[in-house]
């Protein structure tokens, strides 16, 4: 008889953290990430509140436990197609999509992508755009695995059949692992129990036109600027604009949340604190920068948090109470108009960068999802828990456990303390196969 | 005048625009002082018109906003700074302008003549200070030259004389200690005071100082840096003689009594249950608190600068508003441990006409009756 | 098997966290002047797959026997690296960190005279390396079971998912009921379902479960053993008992800020009442003031929280949606009064919580933005003085009924759990996690896990999912039947030991005992915990304590001193 | 129980002998450890089982060439072990008390029997004095009597014995009370009543005001030499550390050897800790342009001074062994009377005093460590 | 002369407290001198009189050691331990003629970063004050 057994959708922090619980406790778990590398969203991130750890530094050695683990077998560029519930045993149909890489063969020293016909031209995800890559990518330098992905949409030849007169990634390779031959595969999978960790989306900024976001280059989203001020981005962590160091940054909070008109009621919980960080950041590499941070309420709620907003305000941080009203040029700088609730009257600050703290969102495929496992969705679109405060990982669906920010946002701690609270409900199940089965 | 400098040195930063310090503002109510306000001009604007702010005159410098800040920030810190910039342009009231130049002159703000600040005595033997003592007993402008305060001042060298403490004075070359001075705005003349008033007190060698007003007391103790020089109040030495048995409290005061907390004396340096053991030490003297003690006294006026400027608004006088809560309680004396609550208070029971119910007197001068003919 | 040490040096860029203050590439070319080192590099994150395959490929190519890793703190990655160097097949305890980032590029400006410092320690390092030995690693069996202390939401919920997993829980409370602070309220927020309904289900599966052994009016009076084994010993009304565990979990709750600390808020006045006050009285459908209903209720939030001044900086998290709820409860009750929230800012930050406020404000809850300085008497009501922020104008807010929104602290009697577990804390007094992120159920105490709002203060969700985390942390060594023990251990070399038995007093452990037979002093490695006292003690260093020996430590010496 | 063995012909040590020799006739105990008179004239411990060679036994030689404490832990420490009498001077009989805290030896069968002191020669100051007719036992013996105790003309009593305030002894099963006695018509004697019951011996009057005032006076008159001694070495150390005065050091190791306290089997200094490679001393040479060789001889007195100074008896084997003259003893005793104070610890006072290293009390020196 | 002296500290710091206590430092940013180079150890009460007296005479400015605050040792009384040895140690220092107050005890919590940077601070100022250790120059040691 197989070892009991964890399926766990999405390979962010809260699926990492679930599945290295699950097998630290001797169980096998499935760790299916459908990007070339698992690290999610906090991958992408430059320093963490409210101790400002770099991000890498605590994700990257988790990354590669999941990696090496025995436990754990890893697989990524996948998709589960299709999950059916047998009593208590979960058939998932797992689709492996092509790299056209040999993973085996790959070594990763990138000589393919140097040597790639379109490198520099295709928009780097990864680096929310901020930067550009080749066809043939990892997405990230610390990826786990350290395999070499070619995109299908942005690849010449798998695109228009052709790509020059020969393959300059396949001649570049020294390990031969190149192989445009690669079909999409298909495994299926037994397991107990399933974690869902797919995270969340981040609101499209075009949707508040008022803000200038993707008119104005020197308005970015927060997301953005973690590219921007890590030392791993395109920048190497400068923090430039239009190639200048930015002398006046306005940061703008609940761009999207608290906001029933872009259909986010809620808070997105990270924000205020996000930003705050981005604000020590900008006082720390540009030390005599105007900053100015636009909020509605200042929401630091967790450990160390007011703490760490008390030490940012310390820092000559402008906290100017008011939610901006539009945002538009002035010669070469921009100019952010709002009212200062606090003065009762409207001001317009002058901006070389304009940091957008974009909501948090379901990802778009939610309800995909949902229908794929038998969820059911809250009223703000994420997944939801069979009851918020005592089952605050269960579904209606016994066997089935959320973590992470699919189920509502959250900051890292709150992810992690979610992700290891759904393992502790998938270890009673797999708990009990295992006592049945022995 | 540029407010980024000013920001920073008085630590602003930490704001978070809560309120509580122009909420627990004592004349916030009544004039255009906003001290929230104005912190948050300093926070976000790159400058400020001072000029504009007449009102910075009325602020007490009772420090209620200092003491109710979440956040560890001193408004009050801010206000006595921006009076600084107007006493640095000159752009001052003339009363200010007068008490600043008595005390440059004479050694007081009254500017009375220096030879008599030792008028209180009525021709009693004090011993000098100079010639070394335990007890220096500092006894403050107010005390020395207003004939109101004056019996308080006899009151306390009588007492100690009884508990037969080796005390003495600077006598005439006293100087004001320069409390209300630096909250007038004036810290150069304030540094000056330190440094002669400083030198002169540990000349005398004594290991306690004891003074009569709470804001020669606050000075003294928080910011002159007298190390180890023990600064006293009047009530904590005169309730620790009566605790130890020194003083005997014989006679009988039959009164209903009140007692209200000097800012300087309870918010600013948490002297609360000293003057009440004084008052329930005094045979006969029933204490009835007002509902606002403590913590939560309400400003007389009287403080930072408010004896020599009339503020923004005349009419509408705490004090007034003071004496009604006392007059209130039922009780027949109102007592004071402050020379300026004394001076304020009684004022206001003149002009209130509650002269025939409420008597104000200060706690040494009910330790006084209770002793007995001299 | 001695053979001569073939280092390899790694300094990390940490992003630009170490390279930012530390000149990385010199201090590589000086650590390749260091005796016995053999390759010495330097890359952006060395935590990173990569940058842990560099090592990798090195110990093949170079037969490294000895890794040095510069970097951030070895409280961190030392375990990183020493899985990446196990993997090539180096004995983990070949590898020493040199803490360049806490210790140096966090710390100094200086560019020049921080990059000095870091060639200092990886200096000593190396020298340290050179003297270590490999060491053995070992398990031990782990009792099945877990102590969980507290009754409460979160020692419940944690209790119940050790049990599920069919461990035999012991479930010690130190009040006479389960329940905890949450069966002291009405309804929960956002959702208004009332607590009882919650929590008597709850209480029940607890009190039923048949692998829930449970000790009410008792509490934890000893612990002795080690992650897999403790020993816990419980003293309640029937006596004491010892129980054996292998994981314990903390779920001592918090206390409620005393109003009285804050006395120009008049909470001696009746009219004054606590948030928690307001929940029994919302139970009780009973808002009277003075026998009569109020016509104006006014809620005062952040009280004990947000506040240097009385300690407690921190955000306690739950009172702004306490308060919307109670808020919106007392406008259901009473429709034509005047209800009021006084804040500093609204966070409202949880699943459905915003959505909550805003419907509190649609019902008219009125929320003015400023926090009150004081309250006074006026007759029968109270006077509330305090600064409308946004109108910018004072206010003297006349009202019947005040409700403090009194926030969370560490319990009193914290310390007492503090000391007896060597469990540290936090500035903000609450226990210390060992990691915010990573590990933010762990503690420093291998095998001892928060729940709840020991922690810090939390809402029931997070409390439930953090108590939960708490569990999974605690089943893990239970599922996995082993737990690795230190192997740092302290040994005696026989032949030097003259038997004085100072190791023996010293110990608090019981490791060392004296041979009786040969009167030399013999350690078990099962119980030493690797603190390294007997060493100490011992004037002939028979006792050496592994990983820290007298060799290692002058080497590291002399070369800080060099 | 106190009795007198009764002196003839003014042969104090023949009747010293007679009273050891019953204690072995009367099976008090299996064998003695005791000073013996070796053919060739000095004096060396042996365990004597036989009664008959209790001749040869000179337990008032005024001689010290080894702290028998560290024999007597040989043959003590762990059973099976015969029933031993050992008769030890006061500083080898302190050190034994710490010998015995430090598991190095054991009173279990042990049957302590102490002598009070005189002073003592070094052995070669003792063998040339022999040699020369000198060194009158009689003589020396009577001067306990007064306490004037005063070395044979042209010699001195060893320096640690000149500076010795704890002469006589402080606790034994059986003491030969020889301060303030008049050797020549006995020798006072106390004893357990179980021993003297065995000998079958009745007590007898001594003058115990007597000892007790002589041991007074030659206490005075040590404490004086030693604290003169102590300033003059505390000076020099203040001026020159351990390293100036102990320059000429050349790490023997007798110091530790011959000491009574340093019961380590390898010195942690002759361990590989303190075996360096060759470049290590090009390193040191380099990094202060010179480096004193043999290396590491302050750290070495330092460290001993850590380890086993609170414990130090003062019996002064180390200065004694010293081949370059050292004052080690004088410098040990020095430092060591400081540190007791600080721990209130008496060395060689009772088995029942724990080492001050050992232990500790949560509420000690609570202003370390807090500034 | 004097200004530009920079002393050499050995700090010997208990991996439970003080040595979380100088991370916690780094965390939070909390700038000291360079002057003191840290050593882990388990435990103060590890702490060997060798490990204090070899970097002295070597020529060392000072040695730290940090331990946890007494009631708070990881391994319950180890700080109790050291506290006694560092007594023992320290005055056998002073009455070997070597100055004893270049050798500091210190309990330093994990949350204390701040007490950790300010003893840092104040150990090089005051070793600043006494000047350089005067074992540096002597090689006849």
């Amino acid at each position: 008889m197989s070892k009991p057994a964890a399926l766990i959708i999405g390979g962010g922090i809260a699926g990492i953290q679930a599945a290295l619980d699950i097998a630290d406790a001797g169980f096998k778990a499935y760790l299916v990430e459908r990007e070339p590398s698992i690290g999610g969203r906090m991958a992408q991130l430059d320093k963490t509140f409210p101790t400002l750890d770099c991000s890498s530094c605590i994700l990257t050695p988790k990354m590669v436990d999941v990696g090496r683990h025995s436990n754990i077998e890893l697989m990524t560029y996948c998709e589960v197609v299709s999950v059916e519930k047998e009593e208590d045993i979960f058939r998932a149909r797992v689709r492996q999509k092509p790299r056209y890489v040999d993973m085996d063969r790959c070594t990763g020293c990138g000589l393919c992508a140097l040597a790639c016909r379109r490198k520099d031209r295709i928009l780097h995800e990864f680096d929310e755009g901020i930067a550009k890559r080749s066809s043939i990518y990892v997405p990230f330098p610390q990826a786990v695995p350290l395999k070499y992905t070619i995109d299908p949409e942005a690849c010449l030849y798998l695109t228009r059949g052709k790509c020059g007169n020969t393959f300059l990634c396949k001649d570049a390779c020294p390990a031969d692992a190149i192989d445009f031959e690669q079909q999409e595969t298909f495994v299926d999978l037994e397991v107990d129990a399933v974690i869902i960790a797919t995270g969340f989306d981040l609101m499209d900024p075009t949707l508040k036109p008022e803000f200038g976001y993707g008119v104005y280059p020197e308005v970015m989203t927060g997301i953005q600027f973690e590219r921007l001020s890590s030392a791993s981005g395109p920048t190497m962590g400068k923090i430039l604009v239009n190639g200048k160091e930015p002398k006046d940054v306005v940061f703008i909070k609940c761009v999207g949340s608290r906001d029933p008109h872009t259909g986010v009621p809620y808070c997105s919980r990270v924000c205020c604190m996000y930003t705050a960080k981005h604000a020590h950041l900008v006082r720390d590499r540009i030390p005599d920068a105007n900053i100015t941070v636009f909020y509605i309420d200042v929401r630091a709620f967790g450990k160390g948090y007011e703490e760490f907003y008390d030490r940012v305000k310390h820092e000559r941080v402008r906290y100017r109470r008011g939610e901006p009203s539009e945002v538009y040029r002035r010669g070469d700088r921009l100019v952010v108009l709002a009212e200062d609730t606090m003065l009762g009257r409207p001001v317009e600050v002058e901006a070389d960068l304009v940091v957008l703290a974009t909501a948090v969102v379901p990802r778009g495929d939610t309800a995909d999802v949902a229908e794929l496992l038998g969820l059911e969705r809250s009223p703000d679109g994420f997944f939801q828990e069979a009851n918020v405060h005592l089952r605050p990982v269960d579904t209606v669906v016994e066997g089935i456990y959320l973590a992470g920010c699919n189920q509502s946002p959250k900051d890292i701690p709150d992810t992690v303390a979610q992700a290891k609270a759904a393992a502790a409900s998938a270890m009673r199940v797999l708990a009990r196969r295992r006592r049945q089965s022995t | 005048m540029k407010t980024q400098a000013m920001t920073e040195q008085l630590e602003l930063y930490g704001c978070i625009q809560c309120g509580k310090c122009t909420g627990g503002c004592p004349v916030a109510r009544k004039t255009t002082l906003n001290i929230r306000s104005l912190i948050y001009y300093m926070l976000v604007e790159p400058e400020l018109k001072v000029d504009a702010h007449e009102e910075l005159w009325d602020c007490t410098s009772c420090f209620t906003c200092v003491e109710r800040c979440p956040k560890d920030v001193r408004p009050a810190e801010l206000i006595i700074a921006l009076r600084g910039q107007l006493v640095e342009g000159g752009r001052i009231p003339e009363t200010i302008g007068a008490a600043l130049m008595g005390t440059f002159r004479q050694g007081n703000p009254a500017g009375m003549a220096r030879e008599d600040r030792s008028a209180w005595t009525d021709s009693r033997e004090v011993k000098a200070a100079q010639d070394g003592c335990d007890l220096l007993y500092y006894i403050g402008c107010t005390p020395s030259y207003d004939i109101r305060a004056q019996p308080i001042t006899r009151a306390l060298a009588r007492a100690f004389t009884v508990a037969g403490l080796d005390f003495g004075t600077l006598g005439i070359e006293e100087s004001c200690c320069g409390n209300e001075i630096r909250r007038m705005g004036e810290e150069g003349l304030f540094e000056m005071l330190v440094e002669e008033n400083g030198e002169m007190i540990r000349a005398v060698g004594a290991s306690r100082m004891v003074t009569v007003s709470p804001h020669c007391f606050n000075t003294f103790k928080n910011e002159y840096g007298l190390d180890g020089i023990d600064v006293l109040h009047y009530t904590q030495l005169v309730a620790a003689l009566i605790e130890q048995g020194k003083l005997e409290l014989a006679n009988e005061v039959n009164k209903r009594v009140t007692y209200h907390d000097p800012c300087f004396l309870g918010k600013q340096n948490r002297v609360y249950d000293e003057p009440r053991a004084i008052l329930q030490a005094i045979p006969g003297v029933e204490l009835i608190e007002m509902d606002r003690n403590r913590e939560r006294s309400l400003c007389c006026e009287g403080g930072g600068g408010r004896m020599w400027a009339e503020g923004t608004n005349l009419e509408e006088r705490l004090a007034f508003q003071r004496v009604q809560e006392a007059a209130d309680t039922g009780a027949e004396i109102l007592a004071v441990a402050c020379p300026f609550c004394l001076l304020t208070l009684e004022d206001a029971v003149k002009v209130r006409g509650l002269e025939e119910q409420l008597r104000v007197m200060d706690i040494m001068e009910l330790v006084n009756l209770s002793l007995g003919e001299e | 098997m001695e053979s001569k040490p073939r280092i390899g040096v790694y300094i990390c860029h940490c992003g630009v966290n170490i390279s930012a203050t530390v000149d990385v590439e010199q201090v590589a070319e000086f650590a390749a002047t260091l005796p016995n080192v053999v390759v010495s590099r330097d890359y952006l994150y060395m935590c990173s797959d990569p940058g842990q395959g560099l090592i990798q490929e090195d110990i093949e190519t170079y037969d490294l026997n000895r890794v040095v890793v510069a970097s951030c703190s070895p409280r961190m990655h030392e375990p990183t690296f020493q899985g990446a160097a196990q993997q090539a097949g180096m004995n983990p305890y070949l590898v020493e960190m040199a803490n360049i980032r806490e210790q140096c590029s966090w710390v100094h400006s200086d560019r020049e005279r921080a990059t000095e410092k870091a060639k200092w320690l990886v200096a000593s390092v190396v020298a340290k390396a050179a003297e270590l030995s490999p060491l053995e690693e070992r398990e031990v069996d782990v009792t099945p079971g877990s102590v969980v202390v507290g009754g409460g939401v979160a020692g419940m919920a944690a209790a119940l998912d050790v049990a599920d997993a069919g461990f035999p829980v012991y479930l010690v409370e130190k009040s006479e009921r389960l329940g905890g602070r949450l069966a002291e309220l009405n309804r929960t927020f956002p959702t208004l379902e009332p607590v009882a309904d919650l929590i008597g289900p709850l209480i029940e599966r607890v009190q039923t479960h048949p692998a829930i052994t449970l000790f009410l009016n008792a509490q934890v009076t000893n612990v002795e053993g080690y992650v897999g084994n403790f020993k816990v010993k419980v003293t309640g009304q029937e006596g004491e008992r010892q129980v054996e565990v292998g994981s314990i979990i903390i779920a001592t709750g918090y206390d409620l800020f005393d109003p009285q600390r804050k006395p120009e808020l008049g909470y001696e006045y009746p009219n004054v009442i606590t948030s928690l006050e307001m929940e029994q009285r919302l139970f009780d459908g009973d808002l009277a003031v003075n026998g009569r209903e109020p016509q104006r209720v006014t809620f005062i939030q952040c009280v004990g929280s947000r506040d240097v001044q009385v300690g407690n900086p921190y955000c306690s998290r739950v009172c702004c949606m306490y308060t919307a709820k109670q808020a919106s409860l007392v406008k259901d009750i009473l429709p034509n009064a005047d209800v009021t929230v006084l804040y500093m800012d609204v966070r409202t930050f949880g699943k459905g919580a915003e959505e909550f406020y805003d419907e509190a404000r649609a019902k008219g809850v009125r929320y003015r933005k400023g926090n009150v300085s004081e309250i006074y008497r006026r007759g029968e009501r109270v006077v509330l003085s305090g600064e409308d922020t946004l109108l910018g104008q004072p206010f003297d807010w006349e009202t019947d009924l005040v409700v403090l929104a009194v926030g969370m602290e560490s319990r009193a009697d914290i310390s007492e759990l503090s000391t007896m577990l060597k469990l540290p804390r936090s500035a903000d007094g609450f226990f210390l996690e060992l990691h915010p992120k990573l590990r933010p159920v762990d503690t420093a105490v291998n095998g001892v896990f928060l729940a709840g709002c020991c922690q810090g203060p939390k809402d029931i969700p997070d409390t439930v999912a953090q108590a939960k985390a708490a569990a999974s942390s605690a089943l893990i060594p239970l599922l996995k039947g082993t737990v690795p023990v230190e192997s740092a251990t302290a040994v005696v070399d026989a032949d030097l030991c003259a038997g004085c038995g100072m190791c023996v007093d010293v110990c608090p452990y019981g490791a060392p005992a004296l041979d009786l037979l040969w009167g030399v002093s013999k350690i078990n490695a099962v119980l030493c915990k690797g603190c390294g006292a007997c060493a100490t003690a011992c004037p002939s260093k028979a006792i050496n304590l592994q990983h820290f020996t007298p060799e290692q430590i002058l080497a590291q010496v002399d070369a800080l001193v060099g | 129980m106190k009795t007198v063995i009764p002196v003839e012909n003014n042969d104090v040590r023949a009747a010293v002998q007679g009273f050891l020799k019953r204690l072995l006739e009367a099976d008090v105990v299996d064998a003695l450890l005791l000073p013996m008179e070796t053919p060739t004239g000095t004096v060396t411990p042996a365990l004597v089982s036989d009664p008959a060679l209790l001749d040869a036994a000179d337990p008032l030689a005024p001689v010290l060439g080894l702290n028998a404490a560290r024999v007597a832990g040989k043959v003590s420490i762990r059973a099976p072990r015969g029933r031993i009498g050992v008769v030890l001077r006061s500083c080898e009989l302190r050190a034994l008390v710490e010998l015995v805290k430090l598991q190095q030896a054991s009173l279990d069968d042990l049957v302590t029997i102490g002598v009070d002191c005189l002073g003592t020669y070094d052995v070669p100051d003792y063998v040339a004095m022999r040699k020369n007719g000198q060194g009158d036992l009689a003589a020396l013996l009577a001067t306990a009597q007064h306490g004037d105790l005063s070395p044979q003309d042209g010699y001195a009593f060893r320096d640690a014995c000149q500076m010795c305030e704890r002469p006589h002894i402080e606790q034994a099963d059986v003491t030969l009370e020889l301060l303030g006695a008049d050797l020549a018509a006995g020798v006072p004697v106390s004893m357990a009543d179980e021993i003297a019951a065995k000998l079958g011996i009745e007590a007898a009057e001594g003058d115990g005001k007597q000892r007790d005032e002589v041991v007074k006076q030659v206490v005075q008159a040590r404490t004086q030499v030693r604290d003169e001694w102590f300033a003059a070495i505390r000076q020099q150390l203040e001026q020159e550390g351990v390293e100036g005065v102990f320059a000429a050091c050349v790490r023997c190791h007798n110091c530790m050897t011959v000491c009574p306290i340093c019961y380590c089997k390898t010195c942690l200094f002759k361990s590989p800790v303190f075996d360096h490679e060759p470049m290590q001393y090009m390193n040191w040479a380099e990094r202060k342009g010179a480096y004193r060789l043999p290396a590491d001889t302050t750290l070495f007195h330092l460290t001993r001074l850590n380890h086993m100074v609170l414990s130090c008896v003062g019996c002064g084997m180390c200065t004694s062994d010293c081949p370059a003259d050292l004052p080690v003893g004088l410098v040990f005793r020095a430092i060591g009377q400081q540190v007791q104070e600080v721990f209130e610890y008496v060395p060689g006072r009772s088995v029942e005093d724990p080492l001050p290293l050992i232990t500790f009390r949560e509420d000690e020196w609570m202003e370390v460590g807090e500034e | 002369m004097a200004d530009s002296f920079e002393p050499k500290i050995v700090a010997f710091l208990c991996n439970w407290c003080a040595y979380t206590g100088a991370d916690l430092a780094g965390t939070s940013r909390i700038q000291y001198p360079p002057n003191v180079r840290i050593i882990r150890l388990m435990c103060s009460g590890s702490v060997d009189s060798t490990y204090v007296l070899k970097p002295l005479l070597d020529g060392a400015d000072g040695v730290l050691i940090g331990g946890c605050h007494p009631g708070d040792c990881h391994y319950q009384s180890g700080n109790y331990k050291a506290r006694r040895r560092v007594v023992a140690l320290k005055e056998i220092l002073k009455s070997a003629g070597y100055d004893e107050d270049r050798v500091w005890l210190r309990w330093i919590s994990a949350s204390e970063g701040q007490l950790f940077a300010q003893t840092v601070t104040e150990m090089t100022n005051a070793i600043k004050e006494k000047g350089p250790n005067p074992m540096r120059q002597k090689w006849a040691v």
